[in-house]
Protein backbone atom coordinates (compact mmCIF):
# COMPACT_ATOMS: atom_id res chain seq x y z
CA UNK A 1 0.00 0.00 0.00
CA UNK A 2 1.83 3.35 -0.97
CA UNK A 3 1.29 6.69 1.08
CA UNK A 4 2.66 9.96 1.01
CA UNK A 5 3.99 10.74 4.27
CA UNK A 6 4.08 14.38 5.67
CA UNK A 7 6.72 16.07 8.17
CA UNK A 8 5.96 19.47 9.55
CA UNK A 9 8.02 21.71 11.76
CA UNK A 10 10.27 20.15 13.92
CA UNK A 11 9.53 16.80 12.94
CA UNK A 12 10.28 17.54 9.76
CA UNK A 13 13.76 19.15 10.31
CA UNK A 14 14.77 15.89 12.40
CA UNK A 15 13.74 13.70 9.89
CA UNK A 16 15.48 15.80 6.46
CA UNK A 17 12.64 15.78 4.54
CA UNK A 18 8.71 17.16 4.22
CA UNK A 19 7.29 14.48 2.13
CA UNK A 20 7.98 11.23 0.99
CA UNK A 21 5.65 8.40 -0.63
CA UNK A 22 6.57 5.07 0.82
CA UNK A 23 5.32 1.06 0.68
CA UNK A 24 3.70 0.06 4.42
CA UNK A 25 4.63 -3.39 5.26
CA UNK A 26 2.84 -5.60 6.44
CA UNK A 27 1.97 -5.62 9.89
CA UNK A 28 1.34 -1.93 10.14
CA UNK A 29 -1.96 -1.23 10.88
CA UNK A 30 -2.13 1.59 13.13
CA UNK A 31 -0.57 5.02 13.40
CA UNK A 32 1.40 3.56 16.46
CA UNK A 33 2.97 0.79 14.20
CA UNK A 34 3.73 3.18 11.81
CA UNK A 35 5.87 5.31 13.82
CA UNK A 36 7.51 2.15 15.01
CA UNK A 37 8.36 1.27 11.90
CA UNK A 38 9.30 4.73 10.52
CA UNK A 39 12.14 4.31 13.54
CA UNK A 40 13.69 1.48 12.16
CA UNK A 41 14.50 4.03 9.33
CA UNK A 42 17.21 5.77 10.36
CA UNK A 43 19.16 8.04 12.81
CA UNK A 44 16.80 10.89 11.49
CA UNK A 45 14.09 8.88 12.15
CA UNK A 46 14.99 7.73 15.44
CA UNK A 47 15.59 11.40 16.58
CA UNK A 48 12.53 12.87 14.95
CA UNK A 49 10.29 10.15 17.12
CA UNK A 50 12.33 10.19 19.96
CA UNK A 51 9.73 12.04 22.32
CA UNK A 52 6.63 9.85 19.87
CA UNK A 53 4.57 10.85 22.72
CA UNK A 54 4.29 14.27 21.90
CA UNK A 55 4.20 14.08 18.09
CA UNK A 56 0.20 14.44 16.80
CA UNK A 57 -0.93 12.70 13.52
CA UNK A 58 -3.11 13.70 10.79
CA UNK A 59 -4.65 10.91 8.23
CA UNK A 60 -5.94 12.45 5.07
CA UNK A 61 -5.61 15.97 7.20
CA UNK A 62 -8.14 14.54 9.72
CA UNK A 63 -6.35 14.58 14.00
CA UNK A 64 -5.98 11.14 14.35
CA UNK A 65 -4.57 8.66 17.34
CA UNK A 66 -1.94 6.35 18.21
CA UNK A 67 -4.64 3.69 17.67
CA UNK A 68 -6.43 5.27 14.68
CA UNK A 69 -5.84 2.60 11.51
CA UNK A 70 -4.02 3.79 8.41
CA UNK A 71 -5.41 1.54 6.14
CA UNK A 72 -6.23 3.20 3.10
CA UNK A 73 -5.26 6.39 3.65
CA UNK A 74 -3.58 8.23 1.37
CA UNK A 75 -1.52 11.04 3.39
CA UNK A 76 -0.20 11.14 6.82
CA UNK A 77 1.16 13.60 8.45
CA UNK A 78 3.47 14.11 11.56
CA UNK A 79 4.26 17.16 13.34
CA UNK A 80 4.15 18.68 16.81
CA UNK A 81 1.50 19.93 19.11
CA UNK A 82 -0.03 22.93 17.17
CA UNK A 83 0.88 26.29 18.31
CA UNK A 84 -0.81 29.13 16.09
CA UNK A 85 -3.34 32.01 16.97
CA UNK B 1 -19.14 32.25 7.52
CA UNK B 2 -15.46 32.24 5.89
CA UNK B 3 -11.87 31.41 6.60
CA UNK B 4 -9.11 32.67 5.01
CA UNK B 5 -5.40 31.17 5.47
CA UNK B 6 -2.65 33.74 3.68
CA UNK B 7 0.66 35.58 3.52
CA UNK B 8 -0.86 39.18 3.24
CA UNK B 9 -2.11 41.33 6.14
CA UNK B 10 -5.51 41.68 7.21
CA UNK B 11 -7.47 45.34 7.62
CA UNK B 12 -10.07 44.61 10.98
CA UNK B 13 -12.06 47.88 9.73
CA UNK B 14 -12.82 46.51 6.42
CA UNK B 15 -13.81 43.04 7.40
CA UNK B 16 -15.94 44.49 9.57
CA UNK B 17 -17.82 47.01 7.50
CA UNK B 18 -18.20 43.34 4.77
CA UNK B 19 -19.38 41.55 7.18
CA UNK B 20 -21.70 44.00 8.46
CA UNK B 21 -23.09 46.11 5.41
CA UNK B 22 -26.77 46.14 4.98
CA UNK B 23 -27.19 43.58 8.19
CA UNK B 24 -29.63 44.74 10.28
CA UNK B 25 -29.90 42.17 12.06
CA UNK B 26 -27.10 42.34 13.71
CA UNK B 27 -26.68 43.79 16.93
CA UNK B 28 -23.38 42.87 17.85
CA UNK B 29 -19.91 42.44 16.42
CA UNK B 30 -16.65 41.19 18.07
CA UNK B 31 -13.01 41.15 16.31
CA UNK B 32 -10.04 39.80 18.23
CA UNK B 33 -6.69 40.42 16.57
CA UNK B 34 -3.75 38.36 17.46
CA UNK B 35 -0.16 40.41 17.07
CA UNK B 36 3.70 39.46 16.97
CA UNK B 37 4.93 40.61 20.28
CA UNK B 38 8.52 41.87 20.70
CA UNK B 39 9.32 39.44 23.11
CA UNK B 40 8.87 35.70 23.34
CA UNK B 41 9.53 32.69 25.77
CA UNK B 42 13.13 33.47 26.22
CA UNK B 43 14.09 37.41 25.44
CA UNK B 44 13.60 39.57 22.63
CA UNK B 45 12.36 38.20 18.85
CA UNK B 46 13.31 40.26 15.33
CA UNK B 47 11.16 37.92 13.64
CA UNK B 48 8.56 34.84 14.24
CA UNK B 49 7.49 32.53 10.85
CA UNK B 50 4.49 30.49 11.40
CA UNK B 51 4.74 27.29 9.24
CA UNK B 52 1.64 25.54 8.51
CA UNK B 53 0.00 22.46 6.65
CA UNK B 54 -2.39 23.66 3.77
CA UNK B 55 -5.22 22.04 2.64
CA UNK B 56 -5.70 20.79 6.08
CA UNK B 57 -5.46 24.12 8.00
CA UNK B 58 -8.55 25.74 5.99
CA UNK B 59 -10.56 22.11 6.67
CA UNK B 60 -10.04 22.32 10.14
CA UNK B 61 -11.04 26.55 10.18
CA UNK B 62 -13.88 25.51 8.81
CA UNK B 63 -14.80 22.28 10.80
CA UNK B 64 -14.28 25.09 14.43
CA UNK B 65 -16.04 27.62 12.55
CA UNK B 66 -18.83 25.25 11.55
CA UNK B 67 -19.07 24.54 15.37
CA UNK B 68 -19.46 27.82 16.87
CA UNK B 69 -22.28 28.30 14.31
CA UNK B 70 -23.94 25.32 15.72
CA UNK B 71 -23.27 26.89 18.95
CA UNK B 72 -24.34 30.03 19.07
CA UNK B 73 -27.19 32.22 16.64
CA UNK B 74 -24.47 33.89 14.56
CA UNK B 75 -25.12 36.28 11.89
CA UNK B 76 -21.36 36.44 10.21
CA UNK B 77 -18.20 34.97 11.32
CA UNK B 78 -14.91 34.88 9.99
CA UNK B 79 -11.29 33.73 10.51
CA UNK B 80 -8.27 35.19 9.14
CA UNK B 81 -4.53 33.37 9.50
CA UNK B 82 -1.50 34.30 8.14
CA UNK B 83 1.78 32.39 7.35
CA UNK B 84 5.21 32.77 6.53
CA UNK B 85 7.76 36.06 8.40
CA UNK B 86 5.95 38.34 10.68
CA UNK B 87 7.98 40.75 12.49
CA UNK B 88 7.09 41.99 16.29
CA UNK B 89 3.63 44.16 15.67
CA UNK B 90 2.76 42.58 12.75
CA UNK B 91 -1.01 40.64 12.67
CA UNK B 92 -1.06 36.96 12.85
CA UNK B 93 -4.72 36.10 13.02
CA UNK B 94 -8.08 37.91 13.05
CA UNK B 95 -11.49 36.71 14.34
CA UNK B 96 -14.58 38.31 13.67
CA UNK B 97 -18.04 37.46 15.17
CA UNK B 98 -21.54 39.39 14.49
CA UNK B 99 -24.85 38.35 16.22
CA UNK B 100 -27.83 39.56 17.13
CA UNK B 101 -27.21 39.74 20.72
CA UNK B 102 -23.09 40.61 22.33
CA UNK B 103 -23.27 37.14 24.67
CA UNK B 104 -23.21 35.19 21.70
CA UNK B 105 -20.80 37.29 19.60
CA UNK B 106 -18.38 37.42 22.54
CA UNK B 107 -18.61 33.80 23.46
CA UNK B 108 -17.91 32.40 19.59
CA UNK B 109 -15.15 35.12 19.14
CA UNK B 110 -13.51 33.21 22.28
CA UNK B 111 -14.57 29.08 21.17
CA UNK B 112 -12.87 30.35 17.90
CA UNK B 113 -9.77 31.16 19.50
CA UNK B 114 -9.38 28.75 21.50
CA UNK B 115 -10.01 26.02 19.37
CA UNK B 116 -7.58 27.45 16.69
CA UNK B 117 -5.03 27.02 19.03
CA UNK B 118 -4.81 23.58 19.69
CA UNK B 119 -6.54 22.59 16.52
CA UNK B 120 -5.10 24.47 13.24
CA UNK B 121 -1.62 22.99 12.29
CA UNK B 122 0.42 25.92 12.56
CA UNK B 123 3.71 25.77 13.71
CA UNK B 124 5.53 29.37 15.33
CA UNK B 125 9.22 29.59 15.15
CA UNK B 126 11.08 32.99 16.97
CA UNK B 127 13.97 34.39 15.56
CA UNK B 128 16.05 35.61 18.61
CA UNK B 129 18.47 39.17 18.34
CA UNK B 130 21.44 36.30 17.87
CA UNK B 131 19.38 35.05 14.21
CA UNK B 132 19.11 31.75 15.76
CA UNK B 133 15.52 30.08 15.31
CA UNK B 134 13.15 27.60 18.08
CA UNK B 135 10.06 26.32 17.70
CA UNK B 136 7.55 27.46 20.09
CA UNK B 137 6.53 25.13 22.58
CA UNK B 138 2.89 24.64 22.91
CA UNK B 139 0.77 25.92 26.08
CA UNK B 140 -0.85 23.36 28.25
CA UNK B 141 -3.10 26.40 29.17
CA UNK B 142 -4.03 26.73 25.67
CA UNK B 143 -5.33 23.05 25.90
CA UNK B 144 -7.23 23.83 29.08
CA UNK B 145 -8.99 26.84 27.53
CA UNK B 146 -10.03 24.49 25.25
CA UNK B 147 -11.33 21.86 27.24
CA UNK B 148 -13.75 24.14 28.80
CA UNK B 149 -16.03 24.19 25.75
CA UNK B 150 -16.14 20.37 26.28
CA UNK B 151 -19.01 18.47 27.54
CA UNK B 152 -18.26 15.82 30.14
CA UNK B 153 -18.98 12.96 27.41
CA UNK B 154 -16.30 14.51 25.36
CA UNK B 155 -13.95 16.10 27.84
CA UNK B 156 -13.44 11.61 29.26
CA UNK B 157 -12.46 11.17 25.73
CA UNK C 1 -7.36 54.96 28.45
CA UNK C 2 -9.72 57.07 27.28
CA UNK C 3 -13.36 57.88 27.22
CA UNK C 4 -15.41 59.56 24.69
CA UNK C 5 -19.25 60.42 24.51
CA UNK C 6 -19.78 61.74 20.92
CA UNK C 7 -22.90 62.49 18.12
CA UNK C 8 -20.13 61.30 15.77
CA UNK C 9 -19.67 57.72 14.14
CA UNK C 10 -16.33 55.86 15.25
CA UNK C 11 -13.76 53.79 12.80
CA UNK C 12 -13.01 50.82 14.18
CA UNK C 13 -9.88 49.97 12.41
CA UNK C 14 -8.60 53.44 12.98
CA UNK C 15 -9.10 53.01 16.56
CA UNK C 16 -7.20 49.56 16.57
CA UNK C 17 -4.34 50.87 14.60
CA UNK C 18 -4.09 54.16 17.25
CA UNK C 19 -3.92 52.03 19.94
CA UNK C 20 -1.85 49.47 18.55
CA UNK C 21 0.70 51.69 16.49
CA UNK C 22 4.51 50.94 17.83
CA UNK C 23 3.07 49.17 20.65
CA UNK C 24 5.25 45.96 20.29
CA UNK C 25 4.10 44.56 24.55
CA UNK C 26 0.48 43.89 23.01
CA UNK C 27 -0.21 40.58 21.95
CA UNK C 28 -4.19 40.76 21.58
CA UNK C 29 -7.02 43.42 20.63
CA UNK C 30 -10.50 42.20 21.36
CA UNK C 31 -12.96 45.15 20.00
CA UNK C 32 -16.65 45.17 20.66
CA UNK C 33 -19.25 47.44 18.42
CA UNK C 34 -23.17 47.79 19.04
CA UNK C 35 -24.94 48.66 16.50
CA UNK C 36 -28.48 49.61 16.43
CA UNK C 37 -30.98 46.42 15.10
CA UNK C 38 -33.65 46.97 12.63
CA UNK C 39 -36.49 45.47 14.98
CA UNK C 40 -36.84 46.28 19.05
CA UNK C 41 -38.92 44.74 20.87
CA UNK C 42 -41.99 45.96 19.66
CA UNK C 43 -41.59 45.05 16.01
CA UNK C 44 -39.81 47.17 13.50
CA UNK C 45 -37.92 50.70 14.12
CA UNK C 46 -37.28 53.37 12.25
CA UNK C 47 -34.22 55.28 14.54
CA UNK C 48 -32.83 54.82 18.18
CA UNK C 49 -32.20 58.14 19.96
CA UNK C 50 -29.94 58.14 22.72
CA UNK C 51 -30.44 60.27 25.81
CA UNK C 52 -27.07 60.87 28.17
CA UNK C 53 -26.23 62.76 31.33
CA UNK C 54 -23.79 64.97 30.13
CA UNK C 55 -21.06 64.65 32.84
CA UNK C 56 -21.84 62.02 34.93
CA UNK C 57 -21.51 59.86 31.57
CA UNK C 58 -17.91 60.07 31.05
CA UNK C 59 -17.43 60.16 34.48
CA UNK C 60 -18.98 56.48 34.97
CA UNK C 61 -17.69 55.60 31.60
CA UNK C 62 -13.76 56.47 32.89
CA UNK C 63 -14.98 54.69 36.57
CA UNK C 64 -15.87 51.14 35.26
CA UNK C 65 -12.71 51.35 32.66
CA UNK C 66 -10.35 52.24 35.53
CA UNK C 67 -11.74 49.21 37.34
CA UNK C 68 -10.64 47.06 34.26
CA UNK C 69 -7.48 48.54 34.50
CA UNK C 70 -7.46 47.65 38.01
CA UNK C 71 -8.22 43.99 37.19
CA UNK C 72 -6.66 42.80 33.85
CA UNK C 73 -3.30 43.68 32.63
CA UNK C 74 -4.32 46.23 30.17
CA UNK C 75 -2.16 47.90 27.81
CA UNK C 76 -4.95 50.03 26.23
CA UNK C 77 -8.79 50.31 26.55
CA UNK C 78 -10.77 52.62 24.66
CA UNK C 79 -14.50 52.90 25.44
CA UNK C 80 -16.33 55.37 22.69
CA UNK C 81 -20.70 55.78 22.78
CA UNK C 82 -22.54 57.78 20.34
CA UNK C 83 -26.02 59.73 21.43
CA UNK C 84 -28.43 61.22 19.25
CA UNK C 85 -30.67 60.00 17.12
CA UNK C 86 -29.39 56.77 15.49
CA UNK C 87 -30.74 54.64 12.14
CA UNK C 88 -30.90 50.94 12.09
CA UNK C 89 -27.47 50.05 11.27
CA UNK C 90 -25.79 52.56 12.71
CA UNK C 91 -22.66 51.97 15.26
CA UNK C 92 -23.74 52.85 19.05
CA UNK C 93 -21.13 51.90 21.10
CA UNK C 94 -17.40 50.59 20.61
CA UNK C 95 -14.83 48.66 23.41
CA UNK C 96 -11.60 48.17 22.16
CA UNK C 97 -9.01 46.12 24.92
CA UNK C 98 -5.53 45.58 23.94
CA UNK C 99 -2.80 43.72 26.18
CA UNK C 100 -0.32 40.55 25.78
CA UNK C 101 -2.34 38.12 26.55
CA UNK C 102 -5.60 37.43 24.86
CA UNK C 103 -7.75 36.09 28.27
CA UNK C 104 -7.39 39.36 30.05
CA UNK C 105 -7.92 41.82 26.06
CA UNK C 106 -11.77 39.36 25.93
CA UNK C 107 -12.51 39.57 29.65
CA UNK C 108 -11.86 43.01 30.06
CA UNK C 109 -13.69 43.81 27.00
CA UNK C 110 -16.64 41.87 28.48
CA UNK C 111 -16.57 43.62 31.83
CA UNK C 112 -16.45 47.02 29.65
CA UNK C 113 -20.15 46.07 28.35
CA UNK C 114 -21.52 44.61 31.34
CA UNK C 115 -20.94 47.58 33.37
CA UNK C 116 -21.63 50.25 31.06
CA UNK C 117 -25.08 48.74 30.30
CA UNK C 118 -25.60 48.54 34.17
CA UNK C 119 -24.26 52.23 35.54
CA UNK C 120 -23.56 54.70 32.31
CA UNK C 121 -26.27 56.94 32.46
CA UNK C 122 -28.27 56.23 28.51
CA UNK C 123 -31.59 55.80 27.68
CA UNK C 124 -32.58 54.60 24.66
CA UNK C 125 -36.39 55.59 22.88
CA UNK C 126 -37.05 53.54 20.01
CA UNK C 127 -38.72 54.98 17.15
CA UNK C 128 -41.34 52.45 15.70
CA UNK C 129 -42.88 52.14 11.96
CA UNK C 130 -46.10 54.74 13.01
CA UNK C 131 -43.39 57.35 13.88
CA UNK C 132 -44.16 57.13 18.02
CA UNK C 133 -40.93 56.78 20.24
CA UNK C 134 -41.15 54.38 23.39
CA UNK C 135 -38.66 54.90 25.85
CA UNK C 136 -36.66 50.58 25.78
CA UNK C 137 -37.19 48.86 29.01
CA UNK C 138 -33.54 47.86 31.35
CA UNK C 139 -33.20 44.01 30.36
CA UNK C 140 -33.07 42.09 33.73
CA UNK C 141 -30.20 40.21 32.41
CA UNK C 142 -27.48 42.77 31.51
CA UNK C 143 -27.87 42.99 35.67
CA UNK C 144 -27.32 39.68 35.89
CA UNK C 145 -24.53 39.71 33.45
CA UNK C 146 -23.15 42.42 35.53
CA UNK C 147 -23.09 41.09 38.68
CA UNK C 148 -21.05 37.65 38.01
CA UNK C 149 -17.84 40.45 37.84
CA UNK C 150 -18.91 40.58 41.80
CA UNK C 151 -17.56 38.80 44.37
CA UNK C 152 -19.85 37.86 46.97
CA UNK C 153 -19.17 40.29 49.18
CA UNK C 154 -20.02 43.31 47.03
CA UNK C 155 -23.32 40.93 45.40
CA UNK C 156 -24.98 40.95 49.42
CA UNK C 157 -25.15 44.79 48.59
CA UNK D 1 -30.43 75.28 51.08
CA UNK D 2 -30.21 75.46 47.10
CA UNK D 3 -30.17 72.29 44.91
CA UNK D 4 -30.03 71.64 41.04
CA UNK D 5 -32.37 68.64 40.35
CA UNK D 6 -32.49 67.11 36.99
CA UNK D 7 -34.44 65.22 35.46
CA UNK D 8 -33.99 62.40 31.96
CA UNK D 9 -35.74 60.17 29.77
CA UNK D 10 -39.43 59.29 30.91
CA UNK D 11 -38.79 61.12 34.29
CA UNK D 12 -37.91 64.33 32.28
CA UNK D 13 -41.30 63.91 30.30
CA UNK D 14 -43.69 62.94 33.15
CA UNK D 15 -42.09 65.93 35.39
CA UNK D 16 -42.49 68.43 32.26
CA UNK D 17 -38.80 69.59 32.77
CA UNK D 18 -35.10 68.71 32.55
CA UNK D 19 -33.58 71.35 35.21
CA UNK D 20 -34.85 73.53 37.62
CA UNK D 21 -33.09 75.13 40.83
CA UNK D 22 -35.47 74.28 44.18
CA UNK D 23 -34.90 75.55 47.81
CA UNK D 24 -34.88 71.88 50.02
CA UNK D 25 -37.11 72.45 52.59
CA UNK D 26 -35.95 71.53 56.43
CA UNK D 27 -36.72 67.81 57.01
CA UNK D 28 -35.49 66.87 53.67
CA UNK D 29 -32.22 64.80 54.47
CA UNK D 30 -32.55 61.43 52.74
CA UNK D 31 -32.86 60.83 48.34
CA UNK D 32 -36.40 59.22 49.61
CA UNK D 33 -37.26 62.34 51.90
CA UNK D 34 -36.56 64.15 48.49
CA UNK D 35 -38.79 61.99 46.62
CA UNK D 36 -41.61 62.47 49.19
CA UNK D 37 -41.23 66.24 49.34
CA UNK D 38 -41.34 66.19 45.46
CA UNK D 39 -44.40 64.07 45.02
CA UNK D 40 -46.30 66.97 47.02
CA UNK D 41 -45.54 69.47 44.18
CA UNK D 42 -47.91 68.50 41.95
CA UNK D 43 -49.51 65.85 39.73
CA UNK D 44 -46.91 65.74 37.17
CA UNK D 45 -44.75 64.58 40.07
CA UNK D 46 -47.08 62.50 41.63
CA UNK D 47 -47.05 60.81 37.63
CA UNK D 48 -43.47 61.26 37.58
CA UNK D 49 -42.30 59.71 40.64
CA UNK D 50 -45.36 56.86 41.06
CA UNK D 51 -42.65 54.12 40.54
CA UNK D 52 -40.15 55.36 43.10
CA UNK D 53 -38.80 52.29 43.60
CA UNK D 54 -37.72 51.30 39.82
CA UNK D 55 -36.44 55.55 39.93
CA UNK D 56 -32.56 55.86 40.12
CA UNK D 57 -30.64 58.72 41.72
CA UNK D 58 -27.38 60.15 41.28
CA UNK D 59 -26.20 62.76 43.49
CA UNK D 60 -23.09 65.46 41.98
CA UNK D 61 -23.02 62.41 39.18
CA UNK D 62 -22.62 59.85 41.49
CA UNK D 63 -24.86 57.04 41.80
CA UNK D 64 -27.07 57.24 45.15
CA UNK D 65 -29.35 55.20 47.32
CA UNK D 66 -32.64 56.15 48.58
CA UNK D 67 -30.30 55.78 51.83
CA UNK D 68 -28.26 58.22 50.81
CA UNK D 69 -27.98 61.81 52.44
CA UNK D 70 -28.61 65.03 50.27
CA UNK D 71 -27.00 67.51 52.53
CA UNK D 72 -24.37 69.50 50.96
CA UNK D 73 -25.53 68.35 47.24
CA UNK D 74 -25.07 70.89 44.13
CA UNK D 75 -27.04 68.31 41.90
CA UNK D 76 -29.26 65.63 42.20
CA UNK D 77 -31.25 63.94 39.03
CA UNK D 78 -33.93 61.40 38.71
CA UNK D 79 -33.52 58.84 35.74
CA UNK D 80 -34.80 55.67 34.84
CA UNK D 81 -32.92 52.31 34.74
CA UNK D 82 -30.29 52.97 32.51
CA UNK D 83 -30.24 51.04 28.70
CA UNK D 84 -27.28 52.63 27.24
CA UNK D 85 -24.40 50.07 25.54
Amino acid sequence: MSVTLRYFAWVREKAGRSEETVELPDGVSTVADLVGWLKTRGPEFEEAFARAEVIRTAIDQTHARPTSSVRGAREIAFFPPVTGG
Amino acid sequence: MAVRVQREDFDVGAEVRAMTAGRHEIGAVVTFTGTVRGSGKSGPITAMTLEHYPGMTERELERVEAEAKARWPLSGSLVVHRYGRLEPGENIVLVVTASPHREAAFAAAEFLMDYLKTSAPFWKSETGAEGAARWVDADAKDAQRAARWRGPDEAAE
